[in-house]
């Protein structure tokens, strides 16, 4: 079976690229060029299968955002490749990304500025089926209709614009925007973090219909565990650019062998706080990303940490029952004490 | 702070550098400087032989490359209407156009800023509404024609102040300048007072806008939870943070007023560089218009650079590497 | 904690509106709540709901064109709802202060932290130069600022959101206030961070014994935070009591709809149970009940008369006709 | 309909604020004059025909020895005074507007170009700006009009020179900001081309701040205008705008023959006024940061 999604060691690299001038800078008495390069992806690779819902989880900066605009190359990856259906898209150029744009779309996080303020929510939705086929205007409208039927809103929106909807309506207009081309794929950008919980709730309930309905398989980018917990079949947890473990949903939270998984399912919140789980508190804060440390990323704030974790960086390891860690404590087991 | 003193140095040649080409290729692609140099009645080899003295007849890099050293080493040619070095001319009136336009520019400062502060802080009462429409008048206002009208009513009718000149010069500190008579005070003022109305203006508004823009932030309504009084968090809090864009205005205007300086001799018949400069342009006395254009240039990058400077002081978040 | 203590803060019919061109927005609309000394409360709601602008009523900071158009804030006995500015200058940071929600932007980005703290205790106490200096650096140290007497001299701009954070907290505990209200303080942190946070105020506050309030709309980080829970909708509570209670039996159906909507890791259920619709146009609230036009246990009562507050269980009272028992789901 | 609303909503706060209300009045008088103007007096000022030199330097005619036929006076060729400034401001005002135009077609374009496609387009362009925005415009314009010579074409382009900067700059920042924003990504995910999205998409949400920019422009262009031309280096004397008849009056302000110059200064500074009266409501009501 091939993959809906399959991506291979991805990596994407920012140049924070100020003028020329302000790249020089004085090193040992001598007068220096400095490149200043952000890696915030670097080296991930997972695959999607058809209808199924895999999660990005991880804090802000871990490059889990920056993985799904790779992916619909919004970005230009720096390296690695994003078989869509099993065709590399990774170094097409816009133009010939265009006939495999009707296989991906993507919402997104914001629904404030995920919609152009002047255009109206017929153009809004029509707008990737105008770019990729030859339908009549006719047909469009019969089709814009439709979708906004599926996503729960009437005809009548049709000639509105956007700020005359609420968050979780607007967050809806995205969603049949992305359904117009009948993609396999959809990516989803924390589509749910800028909503209320009671809207939330809602959206999450409508992207998992639109999945059952379509047999759509979803990207899902998300910080929030429990809601990654609802809605995903398989988890991928990021810290710093790197994709540290994945495993499917009940496995992970079961039991999470990385200790930052470990740390981020002990971290949040819970509305039940009777359930007894070990506590793990972390110490100090992300490190930059202009300056990554050798060896583990995750080193510098994990309670395990040993001299081996700074020379060696861990590589993703099969542990069995679709779980893979990359931790060096999966050779010392006997150093994940607490 | 070394490397950014290099970053900054080579930024300014670099500006003037483009700025002499320029200079250059506008001067050589309009009009015939020749026609200057030579009587009316010139024949044809006359006026070939002032062409190869001038080097007008060399190959357009050249020439430009002869401009070019001249500027270095600090010689733009004869006035072609003084007989006299350029660089000379225009810097013996350097001292009294710098005089006018600091006095502008303290008078602009002492007023806007409290003003400004005054009314951002305390908008929606008459005194700034008052100070406001005050100011839009005089963004709104010809500098010229004002300086005109304060002659009229100022020197001509009332004749409470001359109308055209410069006072007597005295000495302070080793420096010649008319600040230190009171003839050179009395001449002074309604020169510099026309000059400094539009930067007056700006300068008020960009203070008040600062001060209003501070009062919507959020540590502006930490402090008051604080329990700090409202006077205490405007000029305890917000002061500092409203001026930071109107140190970069400031740069931008102490410009503006050297450019405006122009017309403001020109009107009160002030024996600065500016004056010299209209009239050389009547003239079309090529040299002294390059040296004023390059002069100016240089002011204008060390402004810049002093402005940038300063801002590091008043912005902690901005540190010079 | 038990109710029948002298509440240290009592908030009665709270109103403060919004007088706007489209109209006059009752972002709080009769809002009533007791709250004991060193008790914790979460005032919890969505956005709209008007918790936000509790908090600031609290301290008369509500600027034009708002305003506290009645109610009374009764606090250690003493009125605030219309007390002179003077008189809430001498509260602000002493006997009540605040933690604003993002730390990027509520200090002063051209003065040192160390000043930043200094004007509190400088405000608010005796001490001299020398004491103030000594009890800003235990503060920092407290909050877990290493190398504190150093960090004094530094700017906010050098500090991590997280550690920022940690300096509004501890510049908010300072001069040992009373009540300290927390607006979202950790909305804008990443989960890990926002644990050490959420810790930290914890354990200080105890220290300090003051009370809290939290004003957010994460049930997770109430349930984990506080002794008692708020529930504001349009403005109006609509439910308060004990937060196990309130929590495991509401009896507001907004209340046990907050709480269906939040995926629960331990009863993963195939959809969650959602509340439909959306939150009215406060600008233009229907007669009655403001939720009914998303409950479904709505009838004709409650687009009639405004249901007010009435006392359930012990300590729990919810605004609602028809109130759920233990255990009914909405 | 989001215009719409928006139109409503500055409708209805121009009401309420009488400094927009007051602009407004003012400019449309300005208007009226120029457009009017011409057929209410009797005076073709251009015309050396219909000029008399007897009546040269008559005051205005509220003043002893003033004539009914000179409102406000005649100038040294026995101009009509209020003649002049009608036919000046009809210059003026069309050096300000067009100017301001060719300007914001210009700079909008450039700031595009530099904002969107960033690279060496952005640094090239940003270069330029920058090193033209360290100097005053005034004085740009005043070199250029020097090499150029005097003539109302060569004012417009030294106008545009000094004035596309503040677009391009403008254009750029927002640009560089609307193409983080979300919707230009999904755009992009659509499948829509680069000047697909540039005109659909960028173009329309980086037009509002460009308004008052073009509105407080227009003032300034006539007060630049106005001062190059009093330096003899701006409209020739056949066509004199407001700045050259001030000039005319200069040379005779001396022997108190006021009304020459008093005139056309009073009527840049009203026209002025009143574009600035209205650029200040305007920035006021389309800054988002304000609500």
């Amino acid at each position: 079976m091939t993959a809906m999604l399959e991506v291979q060691d991805l990596r994407q690299e920012f140049r924070l690229n100020p003028g020329l001038l302000d790249r020089i800078s004085m090193k040992g008495g001598r007068l220096h060029l400095q490149d200043r390069i952000v890696s915030a992806v670097s080296g991930v690779s997972f695959s999607i299968a058809k209808r199924e819902v895999l999660a990005l989880v991880g804090e802000s900066g871990c490059g889990k955002s920056t993985v799904a605009k790779a992916i619909a190359r919004i970005y230009r990856p720096t390296a690695g490749n994003i078989r869509l259906d099993g065709q590399d898209i990774a170094s097409l150029s816009q133009a010939e990304l265009l006939p495999y744009r009707s296989k991906m779309q993507m919402i997104f996080q914001d629904p404030f500025a995920s919609l152009d303020p002047r255009q109206k929510v017929r153009d809004i939705v029509a707008e990737p089926l105008r770019a990729q086929s030859g339908l009549a205007s006719g047909e469009v409208a019969e089709r814009v209709a439709a979708l906004l039927a599926k996503v729960g809103l009437n005809t009548e929106h049709a000639g509105r614009y956007p700020h005359q909807f609420s968050g979780g309506q607007r967050q809806r207009i995205g969603i049949a925007r992305a359904l117009s081309v009948n993609p396999g794929l959809i990516i989803a950008d924390e589509p749910v973090s800028a909503l209320d919980v009671s809207v939330q709730a809602q959206i999450l309930n409508l992207m998992m219909d639109l999945r059952d309905e379509f047999g759509l398989a979803y990207l899902f980018i998300s910080h929030d565990l429990s809601v990654v917990h609802h809605i995903a079949d398989r988890i991928g947890v990021m810290y710093l650019g790197f994709l540290v473990e994945t495993a499917p949903r009940d496995r992970l939270f079961a039991m999470p062998r990385h200790p930052y998984t470990r740390a981020l399912l002990s971290a949040a919140p819970s509305i039940n706080p009777t359930r007894s789980r070990p506590e793990i508190e972390l110490q100090g804060e992300v490190p930059s990303a202009l300056a990554l440390p050798s060896g583990c990323c995750f080193r510098t704030r994990c309670p395990y940490a040993w001299d081996r974790c700074a020379q060696e960086r861990p590589a993703l390891r099969d542990m069995g029952d679709g779980q893979s860690v990359a931790c060096h404590l999966t050779d010392e087991p006997q150093r994940d004490m607490p | 702070m070394f490397a950014f003193t290099i970053r900054r140095l080579i930024q300014m040649v670099v500006v003037l550098w483009a700025v002499s080409v320029i200079v250059f290729l506008m001067m050589t692609f309009t009009g015939d400087p020749v026609f200057m140099v030579v009587p009316i009645d010139a024949t044809q080899g006359e006026i070939d032989q002032a062409r190869r003295i001038l080097g007008l007849d060399r190959p357009m890099i050249v020439q430009y490359g002869i401009f070019l050293s001249g500027l270095l080493q600090g010689d733009f040619g004869l006035s072609y209407v003084f007989r006299q070095p350029a660089f000379d001319l225009i810097l013996e009136r350097l001292p009294a156009t710098m005089e006018m336009v600091v006095v502008a520019m303290v008078i602009a400062t002492v007023l806007a800023i409290p003003l400004g502060v005054y009314a951002g802080a305390n908008p929606g009462k008459p005194l700034s509404r008052l100070i406001m429409s005050g100011s839009l008048l005089g963004v709104s206002l010809p500098g010229f024609w004002v300086g005109m009208m304060l002659i009229w009513v100022l020197a001509v009718e009332f004749r409470i102040f001359p109308s055209s000149g410069r006072g007597d010069i005295g000495t302070v500190l080793g420096v010649e300048t008319s600040l230190a008579t009171a003839s050179g005070w009395h001449h002074i003022i309604l020169p510099a007072f026309t000059l400094s109305v539009g930067t007056l203006a700006i300068l008020l508004r960009m203070t008040r806008a600062g001060m209003m823009e501070v009062t919507r932030q959020d540590y502006m309504k930490f402090a008051r939870a604080k329990g700090v009084s409202r006077r205490g968090v405007l000029y305890g809090h917000g002061l500092r943070n409203a001026l930071i864009p109107v140190v970069t205005i400031f740069g931008l205007q102490l410009g503006d007023l050297i450019a405006f300086a122009t017309i403001t001799e020109t009107i009160f018949a002030w024996p600065g560089m500016g004056k010299l400069l209209i009239d050389s342009i009547y003239r079309a006395d090529r040299p002294v218009i390059v040296v004023y254009l390059m002069l100016v240039a240089l002011i204008f990058v060390v402004i810049n650079f002093m402005i940038d400077v300063l801002y590091t002081f008043i912005d902690p978040r901005i540190t010079v590497k | 904690m038990t109710t029948e203590m002298q509440p240290l803060l009592r908030v009665r019919e709270l109103r403060t509106w919004f007088h706007t061109f489209s109209g006059i927005v009752k972002a709080v609309n009769g809002v009533s709540f007791d709250l004991a000394a060193g008790e914790v409360m979460g005032l919890v709601g969505e956005s709209g709901g008007g918790k936000s602008v509790v908090g600031y009523s609290l301290l008369g900071l509500i600027d034009p064109p708002g305003k506290i158009e009645s109610g009374s804030i009764l606090f250690d006995g003493e009125e605030l709802a219309n007390a002179p500015e003077r008189r809430l200058r001498e509260i602000r940071g002493r006997e009540i202060a605040m933690i604003f929600q993002d730390p990027m932007t509520s200090l002063n980005p051209v003065h040192t932290v160390g000043r930043q703290m200094d004007e509190m205790l400088r405000l608010h106490t005796e001490l001299d130069k020398k004491a103030r200096r000594q009890r800003c650096v235990e503060m920092l140290e407290s909050v877990g600022i290493a190398r504190a007497e150093e960090r004094l001299e530094s700017y906010p701009h050098q500090f991590s959101g997280g550690m920022r954070q940690r300096v509004v907290i501890a510049i908010a505990l300072l001069a040992k206030p009373r009540l300290i209200i927390a607006d979202e303080p950790t909305t804008a942190l990443d989960v890990t961070i926002q644990a050490q946070i959420l810790r930290l105020m914890r354990r200080e506050i105890r220290q300090q014994g003051a009370s809290l309030i939290l004003v957010t709309h994460d049930l997770a980080v109430v349930a984990e935070m506080v002794d008692k829970i708020t529930v504001l909708y349009c403005g109006r509570v609509v439910e308060t009591g004990p937060v196990r209670q309130v929590l495991e039996a509401p009896a507001h159906p907004y209340t046990r709809g907050l709480i269906d909507s939040i995926p629960d890791p331990a009863h993963r259920l195939p959809r969650l149970r959602q509340i439909p619709g959306t939150v009215p146009d406060i600008r233009a609230l229907p007669k009655g009940c403001a939720f009914r036009a998303r409950c479904s246990g709505a009838a004709a009562i409650c687009s009639e008369v405004e249901p007010s507050l009435v006392a359930r269980a012990e300590g729990q009272s919810a605004a609602c006709h028809f109130p759920l028992v233990s255990g009914e789901t909405a | 309909m989001m215009t719409r609303i928006l139109a409503t909503q500055i409708a209805f706060n121009w009401r309420r604020n009488l400094s927009a209300i007051s602009g407004t009045v003012i400019l449309l008088a300005c208007l009226f004059m120029v457009a009017v103007g011409p057929s209410l007096v009797a005076q073709n000022p251009y015309d050396v025909m219909q000029l008399n030199l007897l009546d040269s330097y008559l005051p205005p005619v509220w003043l002893e020895g003033g004539n009914p036929n000179y409102l406000l006076g005649t100038d040294g060729q026995g101009r009509d005074v209020l003649a002049a400034v009608i036919y000046g401001t009809r210059i003026s005002a069309l050096i300000g507007l067009s100017a301001t135009l060719l300007s914001c077609v210009i700079g909008t374009f450039l700031g595009l170009m530099a904002g969107y496609f960033g690279g060496w387009i952005d640094a090239l362009i940003m270069r330029v700006a920058d090193i033209q925005l360290s100097f005053p415009s005034m004085l740009i314009a005043l070199f250029l009009m020097s090499a150029f010579g005097t003539g109302i074409d060569k004012i417009l382009i030294s106008l545009t020179a000094v004035g596309w900067v503040v677009y391009a700059r403008t254009v750029r920042g927002s640009t560089l900001g609307e193409r983080q924003r979300e919707y230009v990504q999904a755009a992009r995910v659509a499948g829509l081309r680069d000047a697909a999205i540039i005109w659909r998409h960028i173009l329309p949400n980086v037009m509002t701040p460009l308004i008052v920019v073009a509105t407080v422009q227009v003032g300034t262009f006539i007060l630049i205008e106005a001062s190059l031309s009093f330096l003899g280096v701006g409209v020739p004397v056949t066509q004199p705008s407001l700045g050259l008849l001030i000039k005319n009056g200069f040379d005779v302000l001396f022997s108190g023959l006021w009304w020459t110059s008093l005139f056309p200064g009073l009527m840049i500074m009203a026209m002025v006024f009143g574009i600035n009266l209205l650029g200040d409501f305007l920035r006021d009501e389309l800054n988002p940061r304000l609500k």
